[in-house]
Order: C-alpha cells, then structure tokens, then sequence
C-alpha cells in the first residue's frame, strides 16, 4: 500500500497514538542526545539526527527485569514478569540501518529457544522506518548490502519528499493496520520527488570474501595489529543494532530481589569469564576476535545473516577510533 | 527525664556508623546514664572511622536511610593512631561530591564523640533526628531506586499492580 | 544454610523492663536463617551460658546472636561460652539491646521494635561472618637496645638479668651517655660517674648482653617477635679483641690538641682516644678527620708501639645481622645548640645572649664539666677565658624551652632542677660567689625536689630572679646581663664574671631517620611517639617496639631509669611465651585483585603492608602485591577503606558483614 | 563566526615524533612506540603501537590526536608488550596522567622514553574528526591547559604552540551548579546518568582505572547495583568520582568517550577544585608519593564535624 503523508499529519498521527495509549518511541532529544524514546508528545521528535543508541532496545531493553523474590520466613516467594502485559508500542522515525536490525534479531531470539521477552515486545511494535537523506563517512549501509531507503524491517516505510510529507509504503499487515486506524491521515501518493538519499561514500565489501579469510584465520597475528588498542568498553556492542549478548545477574539484598537482563558486551574483561576464573578470551585481541566473528561468520554459519547493518554508530563512537568498515573491507582484500 | 512522647507523622530512619573505641563507648554511657534519646538511630559498629567507606553512606542512602551519622574518636585520639585523620579527610571530599550531585548535606552528619560524652551522643543523634523529621522522607534515592530504563519497564498500570503485590 | 541461634537476654528487668523480649525472640525466631530463638532472664550468668551451650550442641546451630548489653560488657564472655560449646567464637556476634536500646527508650513499643531490628541485622552480619583461627606468632626471645646511656644500660640490665640475651647498639665509641658527662646529680648530689660507672661494668661484663660500641642500626626488618637488625660497626681501627687498654698509644700520638667533645671542648684529646678515662669499653678509637696516618700515611705511630698489634688502619666498617624479638629505642637527647643550629631546622637562636662570642656564656652541660672533679679544671669553676674563678654567676632558664616564637614550645623538665644543683655546686666551690638565676617558673615537683630547690635558695644564698634576660653583653672582662625582675616591677643589671645557660633538651639530630627506619611515629620536634600518653606510655604503635628515657621526651635520670625498667618489663612480657597470641581481627589481602598501588601501605598507621612478589615455578616474577603481615596489623581497616578495588579485607569487618548489616535495615 | 586556533605547528612536531621514534627504535632505545596514527575517516586518528622504526613514519601529531596514550601503560591492558622500555607521545595532560600513576606505584620513569607535544589543543569529540580547531570545537580541558608544553620529557620538538586566552568552561558550568538548590542538581545528573549504558567506557580510557577487578563489577557484595538503572547509574558515577579524586589529572578522556555525552568531567574537576581547598592539592608535574587521601595533617579543616 502506498500512500502520502504530510508534516502536519505525521504530527498529528503521533500525537493521536499517544492518545489512543500507545508508546510512540522515537528520536527525541535527552539532556543534549538524541535517543529513541517514548513521546510524550509529537513535537519532541527529532528526525534530522541518527540516535545515538540504536532501536534494538525497544525489544531487547538495556536492562529488564525477568523475575523477582522475597523471602517471608523460611519461604521464597518468585514471581515471574508476565510478556503478556507489554506496552503496544510504535517505533517512528527508524532508520533502516535500525529497522534491517530487528529481523536479524528474530533469528537468535526465536530459534533453539524462543525469548518471549523479545518477542512480545516485537509482535506489539510497529516499526515506522525513515529514509535517510544526509550520511558522514562513518555510514557504511551501502557497504554491507543494505541502502539509505532500504525498508527492511519496517512495517512501515517514510521517505521524505521535496516540498515535505513523506511518501509511505506498507511493507506489513501491521503497517497497513496503521495506515487503516488512521487513514483520514493519509492521503493518496503524490507524484512529488524524493528528497536525494544519503550517499555513504564506502565500497561495497565483498562479505563473502571476508568470510572466506575468517573461516580459515581463527589464529592470525591481523587480530593482535587490529585490536591491540581497544581498551574493553563495551561502546561498541551498545550502540550497535545488532548486538545481543546479555548477561542475567540478580540484585537486591538477603530480603528481595529481582533478577535482571542486562546487555553485554565482549569487550568486557568479564565476558566469558567462568566462575573458575578462567577465561578462553582472556586478552583484548581475542574478544575483539569475538566480535568480527560473530558479526561475520558465526552469525552466518547459523543464520545465513550478518550482525552489521553499517549504521556506523561504532566507529563514531569508539573511545580508540577502531573503524569496523575498514577492518572488514582490509579481510575482504587479504 | 520524663518527656510526654509525640506522635510523629513521619520517623525517619536513621544509620550510625561508628568507630567502637570511642564513639560506641559514648553511646553505651549514654545507656549506662540512662539518657533519653529518639529511638530512630541503628548503629553499625567499626573498629575505626578509618574503615568507613564512602559506599556505605551511599548504600545506606540507598536502602532507605533518610539521614546518616559518621561519628569516631577526636583527633589525637584515635586507637589506631590515625584511622580517624584519614577518615577526615576522606569525608571532607565525599561530602562534597554528594553535595555536588544534590544529595541536601543536611541529612549527613558527622561528629567527634569521645567514649566519654554520652550527653554528646545523645544531642548529636537527637538533633539530626529531629532535623531529618523536619525535612520527611529521603525521596530521591528510594524514587531512583524504583526507576527503570524506559525499555525495562513496566508502565501499564494493572501490570505494575500485579508487580508490587509480591 | 545457616542454623542461626538467637538469644535475648532480659538482663534482670534492665532490658525487659523496656523491651518485650519475648516478642523480640518470637520475631527474631522467623527470620531466615534463624533456626532457634529464645529468651533467658540472665544470659551472662551461668546458667545462662549453659543454655547457650546446650543449644549449640542440641541444635547444632552454625552462628549464634547473642541480645544483651553491650558487646564491650560481654561479647568475650559469650565467644568463650560459644567456644567451649565447639563453635568458632568468631561465629558469635552482641546484639546490643540495653544501652543502645532499653535503656535509652522509653516507650516499649518502639524498643521492641529496635531491638527487633538490631538483632534483625546481627542476624544478618553472622550470616557472612567467618571462621577465623587465632593468629600466633613465634618470638625470638633476644631484644636490641639502642642507646647506651642511662636508659638503654638500665634496660639492657633488666631485660639479661631476666635471662635473656640483648644486644646493646652505642653510636659513640663508649656507653655511658650524658650522665656520664654529668658532676652530681639532684637531688642528692652524689657523683654521677659513682652511680653510672660501675652500671657501665655491668653490661660489659654480663654474659647476656652483647655490645656494639661505634655502631648504629643501619636497616630493620621484620615485626614484633621477629625482627632482623643490620647493624654497622664502624671502623675503630682498634682491634677490641686484641687491646689490652694500656693506653700507650694515647700517651705517645703526636696529634694532642684535638678539643674532647665528652669535655664541652674544654679538654684535649689525641687522635687516637677514649672519650673519657673510664670509658667501656677501655679500647681507644682512631679520629681518622684528625690522624696523620690517614691524613698523610705517614707516622703510623701507635701502631708500631702497640704491643698486642691491636692498631689497624685497614679495619672497615662491618655490617652485623641479629635477629631480636623486641626493641628498645633509647637514644636520648641533644642540648639545644645557640650556636650550631642542625640543618633544615626551623628553631630560631638566642644570638642576643651572646653564646659562642663570649667565651665565658656556657651553657649547662659545660658547667656540668667544669665542676666534674675528672672534668677539664679538675672539678674547678674556672672561666673559660681566663681561667679565672668567677665572683658573680648568672644562671638563665628557659634558654629554648618555652618560648614557641623561638620554635619550641615545651618545657625541658630537668632545667629548673639542674639550675637549683648547679647553683648549690658553684657555692659550694667558690665560697664568696654570688649566683643569680633568671626563671619564669619554678618547676620542682618530685620527690625532695622542692626541697632541694629551697635548699638552693635559703641554704645557698642563690638568688632567684623572675623574669627574662633582655640584653647580654661583654664589658671589659665582665658580662653584664640586663633584665626585669617582673615580681618587683624593677630592671636588674649584674655585672657578671660568667653566665650559663639552661639551654633545652631535644631529640637527637637523625631521630627522625631511625624512626623512619624502625616504621616508628614522633611528633614535629621529632620525639618518638608512644602509642598512648596515659596507658601505653612505653609502647610504641609498632609492636615490639619500646621507648625509654629521652628520646621520648625530656626527662631526668629518675623517670628516665623508670621507663627504662618499664620498657624492659614489657619486653619481659613479651618473652614469657613462646608464641605471640593476637586477635585475629586484622587485614588480608586479595591477590587476585590488587594492583600493587600500595594505597594501603601509605596510609597504614603500622607500617604492617609489605611488597610481596609472586613468581611462577620458574621463578618469574608475575606480579607484586601487597602483604600485611598480621604480627604487625593493628586492626584500623583504614587499608580497605583507601584500596580502590577492595583488594585487602580486615577480617571481622568485611564489606559483606557491613553491607549485610545496612541491607538488613 | 567562531575563530581558528593556529594548529600549523602540527606537521613539524608530526616530523619531529617521527623522527624521533625512527631514531629510538632502531637504536633499540625502546621496544615499542606508543603514539598517534592517522585512520580511515578524513581527518581521525588513533592509537597505534609501532615496533619497527620503519612505522615510526606512520605517526601523526592532528587536533584529532584526543587519546591519553597513558592508559596503554597501566596494567589493565596487559597486551601492550611490558618488555623493556617503552616510548610514548604525550601532550601536557596525558603527561600529568603518566606523573599520577608513578606516585601510584603502576609505572616507572625509567621504562618510559617520554616524546612530548608542543600543543595547542585538541578536539573536543571525534563523533566527526574531520573538523578545523577552533574556539568551539577545541576540547574543554585545553581551554584550561596549562603544560601546552609538557615539561621533563626526554624529547620535546622545539616548535611553540600558540595559546589563546579561552574562557573556562569548567569553571563556569561548576559555579552555575553551585548556585543551584540541591533539588535542582540532583534533577539535572539524575537526567545525566539517566542516560547512562554502563559501557564502561570512561573507567576503561581512564589511565587511573588501573584495578584488575573494579569494586563495582563485584558482586560479594554487591556494593553498586551493575545492571543500568537509573539507581546503579547513580551509585557507578559516584563510586568513580570518588575513587579518582585527588588523582584524576585532567585528561577528559571519560567525557570525551561518553557514547552518551554525560559531562563526567565535571564531576572530576570539582573534587579537583574541592581537594586543591581543601588541601592544597592540585595533580601536576611532581611524582607525588602520597595523594591527598593517602595522607593527612592534623590541622585539616573539620569545620563540618560537629
């Protein structure tokens, strides 16, 4: 389905979602960041920015609880967070490196174990994705077989015309049942021309290449020169879309508690730390290892996916400057 | 001393921590004169001020005190020679920084009481009770701790029912 | 799973009178963890332990919580009863519900409710709390004393009549000290070297007492029980073992003229020397600043004489290792220099007095010599300059002492009393004299002190001038001294013939670097620190360290022989067992954890952090890490509190204990 | 209209570490350089360890060289060869850093062959590297720099950086918290920590995190919550500002890091400026063996002690 959508209307369609009681998640402003959160109302969006965090947390939250207890005498008394009650919720504004991300995600989530965490979330959220028109060298979609208009993921897709409103396509039933609820909203499509998109100026990498090196270099001295100067932040994996680990720990005192997923990151000296003390990715290198890896073969081997959507967010905010997108493109020329 | 007691509406929690040699010692003339004194302080017992680290007044905050009580021997005093000279120092800067992050100093007292002064004890805890009371409940920390990430938490309100009533 | 017994005390009606201590048990009892709770009339009273020792037993309870009154009352009676019921006592823990609770409140129902919670959180502490072993720690039953003037001889004394060897460490070349130096003493005036000398026998010839004379500790090692001296014996170019102490070298060295510091530099002295004729040990020691064989190689004079070939100009400097258990400091004093200031020091001069311009301005000690019948004049009050005997004397007090503009704010003590002796020595030499004495105070308290000082006065004709010297200057051959006598409002001007001054007692120059050394405190004129000023006054904060005579601070030959005693005492202490027993409430250090930033070490008032390395079975080094050695560890838990990463834990005290406790609340 | 800082002084010192590095590596001075090298991004730059003197060619000296190399010393990144000597290139503020953690025990100056820079000031973020310096986008610290010429290093190029007179941004924002009720702060850093991912990684570009395991990665016990709320935000950024007081030097690097723009900083310059009054402590030049919380006098202030 193909309609138009003006800036006023946009607007509006927010600010009736937040109405009707839903969550409308999408990219406002937060002390000086631009982060996707709940609106409280439509003004506060901000889509002239990439969020700095990407939209994976509004499935896969930073940190959630999954149980709690109390102890009363000599009883425990557990209860369970029941998935059933989440928000419905509306993520706006995504960019398509964010929206590509979330059927990446369904593939771990649903696969030998079926997260109903995440999968909750994910079956009550409509995704709205947003072109991109602007890029800066860390961009790098167009490297990793994805594009600025790329509306993979979305349910929804916006691309933003010339002159204003957005030409609108539906990618999904839920994207049509949007359109539906609010469709005095919607007007026809309009011949108008889009915007020019973004034009990330990285090659395209032949990932087959890289997977080729990577199947065959588990032990190479390239990791070492690579990774020698990260200093174990995990940046990386929490602004990435598709980064996933979490750990579980459980907080509170002798009395109750609650215990907690939270995201993880192999960059920290305690990822994959076993309670002997030893760790198989005891130094930098190997857990920067880890990471290509994962993102590059195991993803693969797996789920015939990679866990790169080139959003750049990374290479931008790495405290060390290690630049994934010219890791990747150095493998794909070895 | 036999002073009609008042109802309160609010009595706030109080955390003593406190060096054993001189200001434990202070607190237990205090009982042995049997002096009277707001039942809100609990004390935690420390060799010497020396051992106290800044964490457990955050901690303390954290769980719910609504005013805490470091209190160890005088200068020159101290069984450890000088455990409590550290000690000054330390709080001296972790005051500062609570300040500095909004925590109202008011609510976090510190004092000499020397094994020694029992009245000393008994004023020092009686004051900061009753200007804690003044003040109510130490809010921002306990509405911190109930806080969730937007992604984490539950905010419909039958679920967050069900939630709390465990 | 914890078995967690409670018990609470009623403590006649002290608690419960306040507190329902039934309720308290009842309460206590549902909590996690605690599987048996009662409560008990009495708890500290016999029937009471067996209670609580019966329930160990029958209940097999794990920890146990005790609610009564305060741990400092009782917390060792019951971790004894819990001990002899087979439970670590360690594992119990005081709930203090009478002075902090019952006997401060009176409202019953929010007693009850504190008491609850106490206990709620003693509950939850003993949860984490551990076995914990007592520590023990051998003792090497030897002792150093350092210092061989009146203290450290009367020490050394004590500590070998006990039956236990001491090694005795002298930096000059002889034992004796300043009473050596001294003519009489107050106050009885009998003569100093008949009391001191024949001491000075004794410890030369006790079996038990090892003696380093021209020697100094040079390193320390160790703790309490256990320590390890380096000691530096300095070249005497005199073999001990070989002199015989004939003294014809003495008489025969060519060089005479060199002033003998034991004398004030009144006398003179060869370079090759004893400080004094009964010195000990009687074997000579060769000045190298003043001897032409090292100055030149030539001469070589002594040695050719020497009948035992005792003379040996090759002999160096050796370095000594003993191992002692204990240590006495007793290094003593200087005299407060006018003249010659140590370097760095911020003590400001008397210049106005004149002292090392005018030959006839002495300070206390020089009189000392001059009325010492072996002295320089032969126990003759001569002046310096002329020899002549003076008619008028003054006497200053408080030169240094007291006067914090000049950088010193204590009193020196002995002053007042040697004055009153020194006036009475003049008088009693130089018949038609007049002494004149400037004071602030009189300070004579004492047994017979006050008397003596009287005596001085209405017996000796001294006359006693309150108030100050302001000005002091040569006319002709006489000194005149101006200052007020503030008792009678007037200004005094004496024509003197000689003036002394009773200059203050300070800490030997370098006490702050063996200090430093033995991982002892003083304070910022640099006496030692002891480690209480009314209960500890012998102790140092280190273990195994102890302080005697006036290293510590000013003190006369009394009190300085009493804390000798009393240091040797404590040493006794110590050597009675085989085995240092201590509280095993002291830190350990996490290895896994530390990063040697060695936060704890700066900051440990007993210097018990030590670098420790850690090497693999190559011998590699891994890593170093810091090591508290529990022999050592008073106990602060300052370390833990200043280690970033809480890589060091003082038992008893640990952060899950205390988070626990807070968590309970 | 925002006014360039004169950085033109830049590609001298560039040949100068250059040449300097070649110089010390194939005389076998040092084992490793650790230094600055240009990456892919126009404009970015970042740490690399050179071991050959035919890669010294490879240092760069830009505005967009932010790093404090110092953090490669400390014991936390253990894969930095430990063998030997080792070069470093340091501004005035890493060198204040490198100071700091031999008071600390962490290093030694005679393993270290210290290559200094003249200069002039860096950037504030590199989110975007490909940026001119200037007046607004020069980074916080170096308005307040005072070593733009690091001093006892055992190379310094001879070039001299120009130094504008900067208002001091520290300064004012501390003074405009100060003036708040504390209400008011605790809204404004319960919004910034709020914010808050527990990336970590400010503890881990920070030279004086040098602990093998942090006291808030610990769980027995658990004396910060790890997970990150809003409460164990709060706790984490305390427990930091207090464990780098009286040793942070002032490199920034935590703020400048901050994926989610916290002003951390802030909170490290005003113990700064709390310790310099309270005792006269200011983190400099001078190997100090005991920082201010490691030592005490016994006439410090206790006006607040009753």
């Amino acid at each position: 389905m193909q309609k138009y959508l003006s800036q006023q209307n946009f607007t509006t369609l927010l600010d009736k979602l937040i109405t009707e009681g839903k969550r409308v998640v999408a990219p406002r402003l937060n002390s000086g960041t631009v982060l996707y959160e709940p609106l409280q109302s439509a003004a506060e969006t901000v889509t002239d920015q990439l969020p700095r965090r990407s939209g994976k947390e509004a499935f896969f939250p930073l940190c959630e609880d999954i149980m709690s207890y109390r102890k009363e005498g000599q009883q425990v008394l557990l209860n369970d967070i029941d998935p059933a009650r989440f928000p419905e919720t509306v993520l706006v504004g995504v960019r398509p490196c964010d929206a590509a991300a979330v059927p990446v995600l369904d593939a771990v989530f649903s696969w030998d174990y079926k997260d109903e965490f995440f999968l909750e979330r994910r079956r009550k959220t409509t995704i709205v994705g947003l072109a991109c028109t602007t890029a800066d060298d860390a961009c790098f979609c167009t490297a990793v077989g994805l594009a600025p208009d790329n509306p993979k993921g979305a349910d929804l897709f916006l691309t933003p015309l010339e002159g204003g409103g957005y030409a609108c396509e539906t990618y999904s039933e839920k994207g049509e049942q949007l359109i539906q609820a609010h469709r005095q909203l919607f007007d026809e499509p309009r011949n108008s021309t889009a915007l020019p998109l973004a034009q990330p100026q990285t090659e395209t990498v032949d990932l087959k290449k890289v997977k080729a090196w990577l199947d065959e270099h588990f032990e190479d001295p390239a990791w070492d020169s690579i990774a020698t100067r990260c200093v174990g932040c995990g940046a990386c994996a929490f602004v990435c879309p598709v980064c996933h680990c979490f750990d579980i720990v459980d907080e509170g005192t002798e009395k109750s508690g609650k215990r907690r997923k939270n995201w993880d990151a192999c960059g920290f000296w305690k990822f994959t730390h076993h309670a002997s003390g030893h760790n198989p990715r005891d130094q930098q290198p190997k857990r920067y290892r880890n990471r290509i890896m994962h993102k590059f073969k195991y993803y693969d081997d797996k789920f015939g996916q990679i866990l790169c959507t080139g959003c750049g967010r990374c290479i931008r905010l790495c405290p060390v400057g290690i630049d994934i997108a010219s890791i990747v493109e150095e493998i794909s020329k070895k | 001393m036999h002073v009609e007691k008042q109802k309160h509406d609010f009595e706030p929690k109080i955390i003593a921590f406190v060096c054993t040699w001189c200001t434990y010692a202070g607190a237990d003339l205090a009982g042995t004169s049997r002096m009277q004194y707001p039942a809100n302080v609990r004390v935690l017992k420390f060799p010497c001020t020396g051992r106290i680290d800044p964490v457990f007044i955050l901690k303390a905050f954290q769980q719910g005190a609504d005013g805490v009580l470091v209190s160890g021997c005088h200068p020159g005093d101290c069984h450890y020679i000088a455990g409590n000279f550290h000690a000054r120092r330390r709080f001296a800067a972790f005051r500062k920084l609570l300040e500095f992050v909004g925590v109202d100093l008011n609510r976090l007292q510190f004092s000499w009481v020397s094994a020694a002064e029992g009245g000393k004890w008994v004023e020092v805890v009686t004051e900061l009770t009753e200007r804690v009371r003044d003040m109510g409940p130490m809010q921002e920390f306990k509405e911190l701790a109930m806080e969730e990430q937007w992604s984490g938490a539950i905010n419909t309100p039958e679920l967050q029912e069900a939630y709390n009533q465990i | 799973m914890s078995r967690i017994g409670v018990f609470v005390c009623h403590c006649g009606e002290n608690i419960s009178r306040t507190v329902d201590v039934e309720r308290v048990a009842a309460e206590v009892g549902t909590m996690p963890g605690v599987a048996f709770a009662t409560d008990y009339k009495y708890m500290c009273s016999d029937p009471g332990q067996g209670l609580l020792k019966k329930a160990i037993q029958e209940q097999k309870l794990s920890h146990i919580v005790v609610a009564a009154c305060s741990p400092r009352m009782h917390e060792k009676t019951f971790r004894k009863a819990a001990e002899s019921a087979g439970l670590n006592p360690f594992l119990c823990e005081i709930a203090n519900i009478r002075e902090h609770c019952s006997w401060v409140h009176e409202n019953r129902e929010e007693a009850t409710a504190k008491a609850v919670e106490i206990v709620g959180m003693m509950v939850e502490r003993v949860k984490k709390n551990r076995v914990l072993p007592t520590i023990t720690v051998p003792v090497t039953k030897r002792s150093l004393v350092i210092g061989g003037g009146i203290a450290g001889i009367q020490a050394a004394l004590d500590i070998a009549d006990a039956g236990h060897d001491v090694v005795l460490v002298e930096r000059e070349p002889s034992i004796g000290g300043h009473m050596a130096q001294l003519s009489e003493t107050f106050p009885t005036l009998d003569c100093s070297q008949c009391i001191m000398t024949p001491k000075m026998v004794d410890v030369v010839n006790h079996p038990k007492i090892k003696l380093y004379t021209y020697a100094e500790v040079e390193h320390v090692e160790g703790y309490i029980g256990n320590f390890q001296i380096t000691i530096r014996k300095k070249a005497r170019s005199v073999d001990e073992d070989k002199c015989t102490g004939c003294g014809l070298c003495m008489e025969k060295c060519p060089v005479r003229k060199i002033p003998n510091q034991f004398d004030c530099n009144l006398g003179l002295r060869p370079a090759i020397y004893v400080p004094f004729p009964q010195a000990v040990p009687n074997t000579p020691v060769i000045d190298r600043e003043h001897c032409i064989k090292f100055k030149t190689g030539k001469c070589g004079l002594c040695q050719k004489i020497c009948g035992p070939g005792a003379v040996d100009y090759e002999q160096e400097d050796t370095l000594i290792i003993e191992p002692v258990g204990a240590i006495v400091v007793a290094t003593g004093f200087d005299l407060y220099s006018i003249t010659e200031k140590p370097k760095g020091s911020s003590i400001k001069g008397y210049g106005e007095f004149g002292h090392g311009k005018i030959p006839d301005v002495i300070d206390g000690m020089t009189f000392e010599r001059l009325a010492s019948a072996s002295g320089p004049t032969g126990g003759k009050i001569l002046r310096p300059s002329d020899g002549q005997e003076p008619k008028q004397i003054v006497f200053i007090q408080c030169v240094g002492s007291r006067a914090r503009e000049k950088g010193i704010s204590y009193c020196s003590k002995i002053c007042c009393m040697y004055t009153a002796k020194h006036t009475m020595l003049y008088k009693h030499k130089v018949h038609d004299g007049q002494a004149y004495v400037f004071f602030m105070d009189a300070r004579v308290p004492g047994k017979s002190y006050d008397e003596f000082w009287r005596r001085a006065i209405e017996d000796e004709e001294a006359v006693y001038i309150r108030g100050m010297v302001s000005r002091l200057y040569q006319k002709g051959n006489k000194i005149v001294v101006m200052g007020s006598d503030i008792s009678v409002g007037v200004q005094v001007e004496i024509e003197a013939d000689m003036v002394v001054l009773a200059t203050a007692v300070q800490p030997r120059t370098g006490a702050d670097s063996l200090a430093q050394k033995l991982g002892i405190s003083y304070d910022h004129y640099h006496f030692y620190s002891e480690a209480h000023a009314k209960l500890r006054p012998v102790e140092c904060a280190t273990a195994g360290i102890y302080l005697a005579g006036t290293c510590q601070g000013p003190k006369d030959i009394p009190d300085t022989v009493s804390q000798a005693s009393a240091a040797a005492a404590k040493v006794m202490t110590l050597f009675a067992k085989d085995k240092l027993e201590r509280e095993p409430i002291v830190a350990k250090v996490k290895e896994a954890g530390c990063v040697a930033c060695f936060y704890c070490k700066k900051v440990c008032p007993y210097g018990a952090v030590e670098e420790k390395e850690i090497r693999d079975r190559q011998g590699n080094l891994i890593k170093v890490v810091a090591y508290v050695n529990p022999g050592v560890c008073g106990g602060c838990g300052t370390c833990q509190a200043t280690c970033p990463s809480k890589s060091v834990e003082l038992d008893g005290y640990t952060d899950e204990q205390i988070v626990a406790m807070i968590e309970a609340l | 209209m925002t006014h360039a800082i004169d950085t033109s002084i830049y590609s001298a010192v560039t040949d100068a570490i250059r040449g300097e590095a070649q110089r010390i590596l194939s005389e076998g001075q040092v084992s490793a350089v650790v230094g600055y090298a240009a990456a892919r991004r126009k404009g970015s730059a970042q740490p690399i360890v050179i071991n050959q003197a035919d890669d010294a060619a490879k240092l760069i000296f830009t505005p967009a060289c932010v790093n404090n190399l110092a953090v490669y010393l400390t014991k936390a990144k253990k894969e930095i060869p430990k063998t030997g000597k080792i070069g470093i290139v340091v501004k005035g503020c890493d060198l204040k850093a490198l100071v700091g953690l031999m008071g600390e025990s962490q290093l030694k100056r005679e393993n270290l062959y210290l290559i200094g820079i003249p200069c002039a000031g860096v950037l504030a973020s590199t989110i975007q590297p490909d940026k001119e310096l200037t007046h607004d986008s020069i980074a916080s610290k170096c308005r307040e720099c005072d070593v733009h010429l690091p001093t006892g290093c055992d190379f310094l190029p001879s070039q001299q950086p120009g130094t504008p007179e900067l208002e001091k941004r520290y300064a004012a924002e501390i003074a405009r918290l100060e003036t708040m009720t504390p209400a008011e702060r605790w809204k404004y850093w319960k919004e910034q920590f709020s914010k808050c991912i527990k990336c970590y990684a400010c503890r881990q570009v920070c030279p004086f995190c040098f602990c093998e395991q942090c006291l808030c990665d610990r769980n027995k016990p658990q004396m910060v919550e790890t997970t990150p709320r809003p409460a164990g935000n709060f706790a984490w950024h305390v427990v930091r500002a207090m464990h780098l007081a009286g040793r942070c030097a002032g490199c920034a690097e935590c703020e400048r890091v901050c994926p989610m723009d916290i002003p951390l900083n802030l909170l490290n310059r005003k113990m700064a400026k709390e310790l310099k009054e309270l005792f006269e402590h200011e983190a400099g030049l001078e190997v100090n063996e005991k920082g201010p919380l490691a030592s005490f006098s016994e006439k410090d202030d206790q006006s607040f002690i009753k």
